[in-house]
């Protein structure tokens, strides 16, 4: 057996995220991506891609982070930043925006996790620390509301604990949300059989995935390897 | 159009037949408008020569004169219509089939019924509104005290399709509409599954100023350029004026009559 | 005691109902005129009264009616009749239309009606027929929803019945929702203490009026003569 | 202006003081804005010189930096948040003064704030949606499955004031904004008793194109011209490139200092 590869990187983790959003669609893909990691697979779609990005704070059509001395704070994403638009862009109230959202018409929404139940629950928006002051934006109407909710995130929190957990600890975002899981380590789906392991890290056995995993998982046992960019 | 990078969508069809295939038998089928103002009258007739029967029809009317829903009707292509105002002047046609039993009336506040068509595009259950509490139309409705004032509980209408007027699109499916001809267009549009719409004006990604978009794209899937669509209380004006020929049927009449 | 004036006509009926709508307020006064005589009221409004109509069809600024020829029918009333707009008319759809009435903000609807109970119940959408199709259009809204609903009626139906009940036969509008009956002969308005004769028709009799009327009014000792127009 | 039938109607105050006389202690105030996009700063700083106090706040976020609704914290003016998203960057006067015990805070999801915002502005008794359902913002709430799915109901949120910023108003309160800083001023405009509104730019009626307003004037009650508002985020990016003076409090200190 060969011993396993490096771990994907954050910006290898998001390339992978990419190639599973549907390029090319005469009707176009409508994406949300959630604040922090979600954001950078933006770096990894084409720009002819017929993908129209969503922000929460109103605006369909969002294009590249503004350059410096361009920036107008009138024109920002959900994270804050000034970024710019496309041509065919639409601006609308936050009504709207969020009809967008818990009607069922984003696409997909890429988020970050804190965990992640074996039924697609969804921890993402509080750690439940008494010093801390809770905040929770659009992150659990994204993930009740979304057609497809992907969740970007490493294996295993920075202490080893798992993120992938039979029962979520940490507050709930949603439950039963989560479509699949991209982490540095495998692609996992949530289905109603369970965790089904779609790809696992060149290398890395089944039993190496379930010891950093605190839920159950299954693979076929062609299992493919986890896709990485090639350079 | 121009070479801008998102021009890989388009959501344009060739033609009106195109704009109208696949509508399934037992559609419920959303239809913009209020009087003759939103009527996506070509649709209508396209969806006559298309086929699609029993039909659940959601407008504000039911049907006016003799083109669009009322053509549509008189073709026995609608089993049921869910309206706010059925008694329009000009309604015969529906009239005469609701009085012969062959089509279903559900009658709606016009409030309540923009309303729920809204709660369908924007992932709402249900809601609670005074509108209609100690009515005949809120009979055997859930109705609950809410600070002292008698609510009704309604709920999301959703459909398969809608058919829609608006004045000007772009390929992505961004649309404004003309004056007061957009009613319940914008609703409909986030409440069906497939959002059908005719417009006047085809203009490029950008062309409609991002802080004029009436109806994002997000919310429409096909668009079919009609260019002149006809007006049937024009066609009555002109024919009160002498100068105008009776108005009928489907879009191959229109084209060879009107 | 003199002999009673003749009842007011159609358009003196009017006349009063416009004389009760605030004028020249510098917020503007946003009425909402049914469909019927209530659209006459307009006739007797000054242009630059400070007066926004608003058409349930997503119109607010109504102006005058179109004029022949210069019809468009993309630009018509709750009526279905051409009309025009005034600078700083605004379009919106049903939706925003309708919050403008069921949330408050239409402070005067003009409504007809088939019936007006002692508690102000409202009937006035359908007189309940097998034979005649029910049409309710936005009369539920306007009545539930506006700040106050000014009904303008003949005093009795043509059949002599009264038009003021004591309790509605006909199929409700809505519940309570009457401020003031403006009739042929009387103002009456909807107190928590009953129906409050304001003003009566010169000559006529409280007692006169109440054999007209189905259920019991009160009037001040001095109740003023209906006000009618001097021309 | 114009001398235009309709000029009896003018919602214009002379100055921001008296844009924002009356407001009393306790009163429930909304304030427009998403981060940096849509802040009335000018309007929040009249209201810490006009002293209203013990005021009950909803915001998307909690202030941010130490200008506008920071401004208005850190003077000690408000007892409650209502709001999705307190722990921005740059909010510390916020968390210092929630971890005093001195800020009371309610979190609600921001699509259902909107929604709660709107509802209270249409006439919605309370709604029934999925978002929350199953998770701690959940508690004590009523829930109902509707076709399988578990719902919360939800309440409208009305209120006293709304401070809000757009970018064109005309005299009978017509306004549009400026790219994404509608966020929440829409629904505010809706749901609050009196709807004040700072604006940069003043134009005569008709200017504002009938099918491009966005709140109609029905919503607006006071309108302030403040053609320059400032930026928070713009001092402190100048402050990054060493331009700029430190940003505080009121509209005298601004006047002065900025």
């Amino acid at each position: 057996m060969t011993p396993p590869m490096t771990p994907l990187s954050r910006e290898q983790m998001a390339w992978r995220v990419a190639q599973e959003i549907p390029l090319r669609a005469s009707g176009g893909t409508y994406v949300n991506l959630g604040i922090g990691m979600p954001e950078l697979v933006a770096n990894h779609l084409p720009d002819d891609a017929g993908i129209i990005f969503h922000c929460e704070n109103g605006i369909l059509g969002m294009g590249p982070v503004a350059r410096p001395g361009e920036e107008d704070f009138d024109l920002i994403t959900a994270g804050k930043k000034p970024v710019t638009v496309v041509p065919g862009a639409a601006f609308f109230d936050s009504t709207d925006s969020f009809a967008m959202i818990r009607g069922g018409h984003i696409d997909i929404t890429v988020l970050g996790a804190f965990q992640i139940s074996r039924t697609g629950d969804l921890a993402n928006w509080s750690t439940g620390g008494a010093d801390i002051v809770p905040a929770v934006g659009g992150a659990m109407d994204l993930a009740q509301g979304a057609k497809r909710v992907f969740i970007i995130t490493n294996h295993q929190a920075r202490d080893g604990a798992p993120k992938i957990v039979e029962t979520c600890t940490y507050p709930l975002t949603g439950a039963g949300v989560v479509s699949t899981v991209f982490t540095d380590l495998a692609v996992i789906d949530v289905t109603p059989a369970g965790l089904m392991v779609r790809e696992i890290l060149d290398g890395l056995s089944l039993a190496d995935l379930q010891a950093k995993t605190g839920a159950p998982l299954t693979a076929a046992a062609d299992c493919p390897a986890l896709a990485r960019p090639q350079n | 159009m121009n070479g801008s990078k998102i021009m890989t969508i388009d959501k344009r069809v060739a033609d009106i037949a195109a704009a109208v295939a696949g509508i399934k038998d037992g559609a419920r089928v959303m239809v913009s408008g209020f009087g003759d103002a939103g009527n996506p009258t070509e649709l209508l007739h396209a969806l006559i020569d298309q086929g699609a029967r029993d039909l659940c029809i959601i407008n504000n009317n039911a049907g006016t004169g003799r083109l669009g829903l009322a053509a549509l009707m008189n073709a026995g292509r609608v089993r049921k219509v869910i309206c706010s105002f059925p008694r329009s002047s000009h309604s015969e046609i529906f009239q005469q089939l609701h009085r012969d039993g062959k089509v279903e009336l559900c009658v709606v506040p016009q409030g309540t019924l923009a309303e729920r068509i809204r709660a369908g595009g924007a992932g709402i259950g249900g809601f609670f509104t005074p509108t209609s509490a100690g009515t005949p139309l809120a009979e055997g409705k859930e109705t609950r005290v809410i600070d002292g004032i008698e609510h009704v509980l309604e709920h999301p209408i959703h459909a398969d399709v809608a058919l829609i007027k608006a004045d000007k699109a772009d390929p992505l499916g961004n649309l404004t509409y003309r004056l007061a001809a957009r009613n319940f267009a914008p609703a409909m549009c986030m409440a069906a599954e497939l959002s059908i719409v005719q417009t006047a004006k085809i203009v490029a990604p950008g062309d409609i100023n991002a802080e004029d978009v009436v109806t994002p794209g997000i919310f429409v899937d096909r668009i079919v350029h009609v260019p002149d669509p006809i007006s049937e209380a024009e066609v009555l004006l002109q024919q009160e004026a002498g100068s105008g020929e009776a108005a009928t049927g489907t879009n191959q009449q229109q084209a060879a009559g009107l």
